[in-house]
């Protein structure tokens, strides 16, 4: 297997979640596209993990990137909600009082 | 070493910062205190400054005096390093004098509200300390910069002044910030970039404008200090201010109450040319050469600009204002020939343009308290009204066009002079030229000012005044103004007073000088 | 005849000097120095000043301002002095510059006029143009010293020692003169920069006759003078044919009689008079006459003063305070019999009546430019004397001939004791007014026989010639009776024209007498003919006509309308300057930057939409920008 | 693998700090609900209580390090530490009468501030990208919480949701540019990079993945073009947070970008090439936009936001300059840039602080940011005034106040690389101070010579703990600005780069 | 190796069909199914990578827990009543570009500098070494996410709490 194939797969999905994070209006789309970018980077950890011939620190790294990826989306998941009870809106358009 | 040796210019220096506590701890509406207070401090000053001027050695005036030099922060290599030489000592004379008059101007100029004559004195004291700060020679250009704050200044154009005032503060705001902070660039690069002697400093590195100044630049190659002498430049020109840097005056001066624009004119436009030479010149002296022609150059045509600037005026101070241009134009002429005898020149003018052009801001109030208005075209026949302010304008207008014999000649004749043979290494072709453009200036200031006294004090009285409650000078207005009058003549009759102060130190600095671009 | 100057080490120079200031690192003096020509200059100084102290007790009686003029007056005489007797040329630039500022200030004595303050200003203005001359001059002098000697001076025996030592370069010496020139053409009223001193005449007259006749107008001449060798090796004198000094003497000569023809006010025609009389200095000394230059000084202070406070007298007392020979004057002598001799006695001298002080000064410039190869400036004035003899005549003709035609007081301002006693007639002034004129019209015939060849007299030469520091092949011409007789002649024609001219009931008698006496009346015809198309063509219709209108045209409006658009100029200069390159230009470059900063402000909060997904593509742009950049930039 | 070695010294700080935690969160459900405000004591104590074995470690002066490098305490490490546990007092200080009369949840706002300077702590010592990494998000996920503390108020929940979502995506993006950096170096221990980078060179992808990593706190700095939430969450956002985030929260981010440059991806100048240019741009951008864009604000808050933008920018001058120098060889440079980011930031600290303590004070009476309510102030609150003016004049770097030192060390470090690059930096950093000077300007001239805009004329009561705030910051940055020699100290302590 | 190359293949097909479909669909529910997959897919590649306990623990925090709050997301901020709009803002094009821009960006870098490396699996990560590594050298970082974790629960709380 390549290295390369893994790298360029997560850079797809990267990609793909900046995309998202940009054009979805909806707060809770955004925040999966967060996750995507997230688990591109897990798999780039991995990758290499791998291709340093099973250095533990990448897969280390990967796991602390999930535990955090969960508590940020937890989090996130939970100021959206308040968003939506404050404006019954989780649309992201609707949040621009701050600006300037 | 007696105690006033070591303590007398810490004195000059501090006693107006606590003149400023003391006031700012006075309630405002105490206006018997206020005054009192301001005028007790400022005479302290200047009982101190005339003891300095006492026990000053006039035998070595080349030698620094009251010298003190005390660590202040280790870590920069900064001292606490004052003294005075023959340089500095006339600017320290003019700064405690001028202030002590202006205090007693206002006695009875007191600012009422919307009166935009009077004197914001709450500022005055603590100003004049700050310039006087850099006045001494004392020799660390990061006193300067420390104290190098125009906001104070601004304060002071804002709080009492004509309509415009916010746009001027603004301006003068942007202006000397602008400069200060390429000049505050320029003090670091010569702290990183100069290889001071250790012994002089106690490290490589110093702020020691002395330390500095026998360095005379080594270390830096030909670039490097082209640029560190264009940010002082920049800081130092617009202080002058020079063209075209000027705009920010005429503003300022209009804007500002009497007494600020006395100030102004008297001591704070001096720091930019006491910069040039206390600093820019002796530290930076390759590049110094390497300018002198664009600085004459700018120099020569402020002096051309300014007068013309003066000729479209409508509005007596800022005539005045403009004139201001015209004559640091010649200052600055003298500096930039790099020779003893232009600096002497410039040191000269600079004293003889606060004494003349502070004047001429004083009566120019003194008018508008009367009439309540600068405007020429409803101006007309102050020697009718009040004769002896006419008389008095009319001195003082011709003490500004360089009338031989009173002091404002001092400064013009010798630095036209010094441009006809410039230092070593400068084009003489150049600045030949610019001593006849400088010669034509003087016609042109002759011009102005002799076309702003007819306007005022010559013709008949405007209808709009026949009635007018005119007092003429009053006895406060004749206790500040006959010193610095008598001071005109006298400098002007023997200007030996002043040169020879300033010789000593202006030759040892330009040996020091030539020792370094070749002589 | 070339005769070298007799050296005699009796009459050497008194100096007294002290440190006056002290610049890098030598000292520079201020000091006398007292030697013949300083004291020739003291004596006509303190002499005129003196009567002209005493003649404007009379004269300024009453006047609102009568302590302000005699503070002037004094300050002037001072400064005068102080100019005379400076022993460098920086502290002649001093007294220089004073005695400028006095006559501001008594030109511009009733000041409520606009017209009496416009004219000192232009007096000042104008005389302050050419005093960039004398700024670079002076400067160029203490260069000139530190070319001979390693060390730069003011010292004026040193700036003449420097000139004629030979070690300094001839353009330097050149630069030096021309400047020194421009300086002398503006204070002595040279052309072109002499319209200021008719309008100065808006002073009171004894003003006019101390500062505008004797004194102050003389300094360029004086400085001339003083630091001749400048001049003489600076402008090649010794050379002959012709140089700008000379030139510019020489034309002023011609200029100022020409335009004395056209003036109805008296005190201009002898504004102009003075003008064309020191345009005769400058060209003397400019042919390399110094003797004769500085003795027509001598000489020409004293009938020029005569004449001037002659003019006052007949204002004061004759016609209402009026200068108008036409519309108030006319049939004085009648009224006025000491002025009127007096003013005869000082236009005789003037205009160069034989044995008069004139005569004797005037020649002697004719002759020392005949002598050296002058000579064309010797028919230029020879053709100044015609013109000079015709103006005068004709000037006193209006004032004194003819039928009085002084109405009501005219309100000219003068003083106030017009309205004391305006309302007489014409009367002879008081005697403080006649005394000094007779002592004037003593000088005016006396003076000339200090230095009269032609009874073998030179004291002048002996007594005020400089012994030390001056060029050694100056010429004095001896007395040559053919050029006294040619210059009479000349004289006498002028005066015989103007005669003819201004006395028309004598004309035509004349003219009746012919025609009976001879009876041919081709003859009378053809003498008519002749003495009309004379009489009308070319004086009236060449001089006075076409010729000096239109040079008085030209001088109004071409020469003083350069002056005075130089002075509009600046100030419309001024304002284009201000309004458009300072406010807009300038300024506006930095209120533009202030704006400006502004903008980019507005800009860049514009950007901070408040749009979160913007902010994200923002963000991730930049990453991708960045990134390019910095892989493109590895 | 040996086992790990436990300095518990050198971890008594942090340890400390995270009992503290426990204890506030514990208290909580101990006290009734109207002593809530008491976990504010505990919290304080704890911050001051954590500050003891600092000092002892200070005093001992050993460096210490753990697991092979990865997690350091030296004198740098106490340094700030030592901030940011007094920052974190001070923050309570400011915190107790704005979280107590509001209707918050107080002992979470505690524990969440405790938690986040826990983070901080940890970033200090942290040598390690995944610590790092930990670190970051410790800092800022309760960040996140607190910044939409304020939950009725939709201002508050919009200054949450862009601070988060862009926290977030800076942190993938970070995280991105990390899992190159491991990829490429195979190590996540800085000192490994440093051998790598030493060894190798910068790769192009390597400067790609550095440059993404930095991004991560480029956000948090909030420097130019990363910074589009902080003016918006600054305003949004409770006051006391605003000034939590503008001080402790950057410093955050500044020092993980000390940690990461200068004992990462510096290697004695080799991998300078890789960073400089882009902390060259950001920091032009910073300084200049920021400031440009203060220029127009009239709300104090949003000010004072961009003024900490364009601050950012000042502090990430003299990175460049390291780094300008450090890829010419000269590594001289990185020592004073190094001690000059401390200094700036501990100085930087103090006056930010003091001034949304009295802003905080202020809006007690006027309940309102725009700076035409400080009109006047000094007629009515001659005290705050003059206390406010001291900050805004430190701010704009004017000398007898802490600022001007700040800059100082600042200019120092460029002028030192004083290539072209860095003498362009220079200048235009010294135009953006003149810049600055207008804003701070603005306020002082709205307090002193503007007239009140109300009737109530009685002085702002400002309650003791805010006093205190107050009090102590406007000190240090006087005592800062007279006798800069002792931050001056601080820095040289902080300072053992090329050592 | 083969095998692994096809099954990479079917993997990441998945993934990325299932990721465009996550920026792209219309309907939310689908787009949270559609990170399940992504998910999914990413745990599996991990085990083709040998990191078992990392798949494991993907499976465990994300198909079990992450992906719940994501609907529990959904639903409490869905107004049922309200008709679905469009998905997406007017960013799209922008969007496209940028992220086509990184794409670029980081595939020419990474081909660029890995090129051909080829993979060389060895035998799959103990979870012990991964514990010994979590234990040893990264006990402090896994310490203060410990707390991150409760703060990140207390402070989700705090805010989603009604009161």
């Amino acid at each position: 297997m390549l290295l390369n194939q893994f790298l360029l797969l997560g850079a797809f999905l990267f990609c793909a979640g900046v995309y998202g994070v940009i054009t979805r209006r909806n707060a809770v789309l955004v925040l999966m596209s967060v996750e995507l970018m997230l688990a591109a980077v897990n798999i780039n950890l991995v990758a290499f993990s791998a291709y340093r011939a099973g250095d533990v620190v990448g897969q280390v790294f990967a796991l602390f990137v999930l535990t955090i990826a969960a508590a940020e989306v937890g989090v996130g998941l939970a100021i959206v909600l308040l968003i939506y009870r404050n404006i019954r809106s989780s649309d992201l358009d609707d949040v621009d009082v701050l600006k300037g | 070493m007696d105690w006033f040796d070591s303590w007398g210019l810490t004195l000059v220096v501090f006693l107006p910062v606590v003149g400023m506590a003391l006031v700012l701890l006075t309630p405002r509406d105490d206006e018997r205190s206020l005054k009192g207070i301001a005028l007790a401090t400022t005479l302290a000053t200047l009982g101190v400054a005339v003891g300095v001027l006492a026990k000053f050695d006039y035998d070595a005036t080349s030698k620094l005096q009251f010298e003190v030099n005390k660590s202040w922060i280790e870590v920069i290599n900064s001292n606490y390093h004052v003294a005075v030489d023959g340089i500095s000592l006339p600017l320290l004379a003019l700064s405690a004098f001028i202030s002590v008059l202006c205090v007693v101007y206002s006695w009875n100029h007191w600012p009422e509200p919307h009166n935009p004559e009077g004197l914001p004195r709450v500022d005055s004291p603590a100003r004049d300390g700050d310039e006087r700060h850099v006045r001494r020679a004392g020799p660390d250009p990061l006193l300067h910069l420390l104290r190098d704050r125009p906001a104070p200044d601004v304060l002071h154009d804002r709080r009492l002044g004509g309509p415009n005032r916010e746009y001027a503060s603004i301006k003068f705001f942007l202006f000397t910030l602008f400069g200060s902070a390429l000049m505050l660039l320029g003090f670091l690069a010569l702290y990183f970039k100069v290889d001071v002697d250790p012994s002089m400093a106690g490290m490589q590195h110093s702020f020691d404008i002395v330390a500095l100044a026998a360095a005379g630049g080594s270390g830096l190659v030909h670039g490097t200090q082209l640029l560190i002498f264009g940010g002082l430049f920049l800081g130092f020109a617009i202080k002058v201010p020079m063209f075209p840097f000027h705009t920010w005056l005429p503003d300022a001066h209009t804007e500002a109450p009497t007494v600020g624009s006395v100030l102004l004119a008297a001591i704070l436009l001096k720091l930019g040319t006491y910069g040039f030479v206390r600093i820019a010149l002796p530290i930076l002296p390759e590049a110094a050469k390497s300018w002198a022609w664009f600085i004459g150059l700018l120099s020569v045509i402020g002096i051309i600009y300014g007068a013309l600037g003066c000729l479209a005026q409508t509005d007596m101070k800022r005539l005045i204002a403009f004139s201001s241009v015209a004559h640091m134009g010649f200052v600055m002429l003298g500096i930039s020939t790099m020779t003893d005898f232009g600096i002497n020149a410039a040191i000269f003018g600079m004293v003889a343009h606060g004494l003349i052009t502070g004047m001429l801001f004083f009566v120019a109030g003194s008018i508008q308290h009367n009439l309540h208005t600068r405007e020429f075209s409803r101006l007309g026949g102050l020697l009718l009204q009040a004769p002896r302010m006419g008389w008095i304008l009319g001195f003082c207008a011709m003490a500004s066009l360089g009338l031989p014999g009173l002091a404002g000649f001092w400064g013009e004749f010798p630095a036209i002079m010094s441009a006809f043979s410039p230092a070593n290494g400068l084009s003489e072709v150049t600045f030949r030229t610019y001593m006849v453009i400088a010669a034509v200036g003087t016609v042109l200031a002759a011009g102005y000012l002799l076309w702003m006294l007819q306007r005022v004090a010559f013709g008949t009285v405007k209808d709009e005044f026949k009635d007018a409650d005119i007092h003429d000078v009053s006895t406060t207005e004749w206790i500040a103004w006959t010193p610095i009058l008598v001071l005109i003549v006298v400098l002007g009759v023997y200007p030996n007073l002043l040169f020879k102060i300033t010789d000593g130190a202006v030759v040892q600095m330009t040996d020091a000088m030539t020792k370094v671009i070749g002589g | 005849m070339r005769l070298p100057t007799r050296r005699s080490p009796a009459v050497q120079p008194v100096l007294h000097g002290a440190t006056w200031w002290t610049n890098g690192g030598f000292d520079l003096r201020v000091g006398v120095q007292i030697d013949g020509l300083a004291v020739m200059m003291m004596f006509v100084v303190t002499t005129i000043s003196l009567l002209v102290h005493v003649y404007s007790t009379e004269y300024m009686r009453d006047d609102r301002r009568y302590t302000h003029y005699f503070a002037a007056l004094n300050l002037f005489t001072a400064s005068m002095l102080l100019l005379v007797v400076a022993d460098n040329t920086l502290q002649l630039l001093v007294g220089w510059e004073l005695v400028g500022l006095c006559s501001f200030l008594l030109i511009g004595h009733w000041w409520e006029e606009k017209p009496n303050g416009d004219a000192a200003l232009k007096a000042f203005f104008t005389t302050r143009t050419g005093d960039i001359g004398l700024l670079t001059g002076v400067i160029m002098t203490f260069f000139v010293v530190e070319r001979a000697t390693g060390q730069g001076s003011f010292d004026i025996m040193a700036v003449n020692e420097a000139a004629l030592s030979g070690k300094v370069g001839h353009t330097l010496l050149m630069m030096t003169a021309l400047a020194l020139l421009l300086a002398i053409i503006g204070k002595s009223g040279q052309f072109p920069l002499h319209t200021w001193l008719p309008d100065a005449m808006a002073g009171p007259t004894p003003v006019s006759a101390l500062i505008h006749a004797a004194t102050m107008v003389v300094a360029g001449v004086y400085l001339g003078a003083r630091l001749y060798p400048v001049f003489y090796e600076g402008l090649n004198i010794g050379g002959g044919g012709i140089n700008a000094m000379a030139a510019i003497g020489g034309t002023t000569v011609i200029i100022g009689a020409a335009l004395a023809f056209v003036q109805d006010d008296i005190k201009k025609v002898l504004a102009y008079s003075t003008i064309s009389q020191l345009g005769y200095m400058v060209m003397g000394l400019g042919v390399g006459a110094w003797t004769a230059a500085t003795f027509h000084l001598f000489t020409h202070a004293f009938f020029k003063a005569n004449l001037f406070l002659g003019s006052g007298s007949v204002a004061h007392s004759g016609s209402h305070h009026s200068f108008d020979m036409k519309k108030s004057m006319g049939g004085l002598k009648k009224y006025m019999p000491q002025t009127y001799w007096t003013f005869v006695i000082g236009t005789l001298a003037l205009t160069g009546f034989p044995m008069l002080a004139g005569f004797f000064s005037k020649d002697e410039i004719l002759a020392t430019a005949g002598e050296s190869d002058y000579q064309f400036f010797k028919y230029v004035g020879l053709a100044g004397a015609v013109m000079t003899a015709a103006y005068m005549v004709r000037c006193i003709y209006l004032t004194f001939f003819g039928e009085y035609r002084g109405g009501q007081p005219d309100v000219h301002g003068d003083d106030a004791h017009a309205v004391e006693h305006g309302h007489d007639g014409p009367h002879e002034s008081p005697r403080l007014i006649t005394g000094p004129l007779w002592v004037l019209s003593g000088f005016s015939i006396l003076a000339g026989y200090l230095n009269a060849p032609a009874f073998g007299i030179e004291k002048f030469k002996e007594w005020f010639e400089p012994r030390v520091a001056f060029p050694e092949t100056l010429i004095h011409p001896e007395f040559k009776m053919a050029d006294a007789a040619t210059a009479v002649v000349v004289v006498l024609i002028g005066y015989a024209l103007a005669y003819a001219y201004y006395w028309p009931k004598v004309l035509p008698q004349n003219l009746s007498e012919r025609n009976g006496l001879a009876r041919a009346g081709k003859t009378f015809l053809v003498n008519k003919y002749y003495l009309d198309h004379l009489y009308t063509n070319v004086v009236v219709g060449g001089i006075k006509g076409p010729v000096a209108r239109a040079a008085y045209w030209v001088n109004q409006n071409v020469i003083d309308g350069v002056l005075n658009g130089v002075g509009r100029g600046a100030r419309v200069a001024g304002k284009f300057t201000y309004a458009v390159i300072d406010q807009k230009g300038v300024d506006g470059a930095i209120n533009g930057i202030a704006v400006g900063t502004g903008e980019i402000g507005d800009a860049t909060r514009k950007l901070q939409t408040g749009r979160l997904q913007f902010y994200a593509l923002m963000l991730f742009i930049c990453v991708g920008l960045f990134g390019l950049a910095l892989w493109l930039g590895h | 693998m040996p086992n790990p070695v436990f300095d518990w010294h050198a971890l008594a700080p942090d340890l400390i700090l995270a009992g503290t935690i426990l204890v506030v969160l514990i208290s909580d459900l101990v006290l009734p609900e109207r002593d809530a405000w008491q976990t504010s004591r505990i919290a304080s104590l704890g911050v001051l209580l954590a500050l003891v074995p600092i000092v002892t470690l200070a005093v001992d002066g050993t460096n210490r390090e753990m697991f092979g490098g990865a997690y350091v305490v030296d004198n740098y490490a106490l340094a700030l530490k030592a901030f940011f546990l007094v920052v974190a007092y001070l923050t309570i200080l400011i915190s107790v009468d704005y979280i107590g009369e509001g209707d918050y949840y107080q002992s979470e706002f505690y524990f969440l501030l405790l938690t986040s300077v826990l983070g901080m702590s940890a970033m200090t010592s942290a040598r390690d990208l995944i610590t790092i990494f930990v670190a970051l998000e410790t800092i800022s996920i309760p960040t996140y919480v607190l910044a939409t503390f304020r939950k009725h108020d939709r201002r508050s929940s919009e200054a949450g949701i862009k601070y988060y979502l862009m926290g977030v995506l800076s942190s993938a993006v970070m995280l991105y540019g990390m899992s190159l950096v491991f990829g490429v170096t195979g190590a996540t221990r800085l000192p490994d990079v440093t051998a790598y980078v030493s060894a190798n060179g910068t790769s192009s992808l390597m400067v790609v993945a550095i440059f993404m990593t930095l991004v991560g706190f480029a956000f948090k700095v909030s420097a130019v073009p990363f910074h589009f939430w902080a003016p918006d969450t600054y305003e949004g956002a409770p006051t006391p947070v605003t000034a939590f985030l503008s001080v402790a929260s950057k410093a955050g981010g500044f020092v993980a970008i000390l940690n990461l440059v200068f004992f990462g991806f510096y290697a004695q100048g080799t991998g300078a090439d890789a960073w400089w240019p882009a902390l060259w741009v950001m920091a032009v951008l910073s300084m200049t936009l920021g400031n440009l864009s203060a220029l127009k604000q009239t709300n104090i808050v949003r000010m004072l936001a961009y003024s900490s933008v364009a601050q950012g920018g000042f502090l990430l001058v003299p990175f460049a300059a390291a780094g300008i120098a450090g890829a010419r060889g000269d590594l001289g440079v990185a020592d004073s840039a190094f001690s000059a980011v401390v200094v700036y930031l501990l100085v930087y600290g103090a006056m930010n602080l003091g001034a949304f303590a009295v802003v905080i004070a202020v809006a007690r009476r006027t309940e309102s940011g725009e700076i035409s309510s400080y009109a006047g102030l000094f007629k009515t609150s001659p005290t705050l005034a003059v206390m406010m003016t001291g900050f805004m004049a430190s701010l704009a770097g004017i000398p007898f106040l802490g600022g001007w030192y700040a800059k100082f060390v600042m200019f120092r470090s460029v002028l030192e690389a004083g290539t072209t690059w860095a003498v362009v930096l220079a200048v235009v950093a010294a135009l953006n101070t003149v810049i600055a000077f207008f804003y701070y300007a603005g306020v002082i001239r709205a307090m002193w010579f503007e007239e009140p805009a109300g009737d109530d004329r009685t002085p702002i009561t400002v309650p003791p703990a805010l006093a205190a705030a107050i009090g102590l910051t406007s000190a240090a940055i006087v005592v800062v600005g007279v006798y800069p020699q002792l931050v001056a100290r601080v820095g040289e302590l902080a300072t053992r780069i090329t050592s | 190796m083969v095998a692994q190359n096809v099954v990479f293949g079917v993997l990441a097909a998945a993934m990325a069909v299932s990721a465009i479909g996550i920026v792209r669909t219309k309907n939310i529910m689908h787009a949270a199914l559609f990170l399940v997959v992504v998910q999914a897919g990413g745990a599996g590649q991990f085990i083709l990578l040998g990191a078992e306990f990392v798949a494991w623990v993907q499976v465990l925090v994300y198909i079990g827990a992450v992906i719940v709050l994501f609907l529990f997301g959904i639903m409490l901020t869905r107004d049922p009543m309200t008709a679905e709009e469009s998905l997406d803002n007017d960013l799209k094009w922008p969007g496209a570009a940028a992220a086509l821009l990184l794409a670029g960006l980081l595939a020419t870098v990474l081909i660029d500098a890995f090129e051909k490396e080829e993979i060389e699996l060895v035998a799959p990560t103990y979870t012990r070494a991964i514990t010994n590594s979590i234990f040893r050298s990264y006990i402090i970082p896994f310490e203060i996410v410990g707390l991150l974790l409760l703060a990140a629960l207390i402070g989700a709380v705090v805010l989603a709490r009604r009161d």
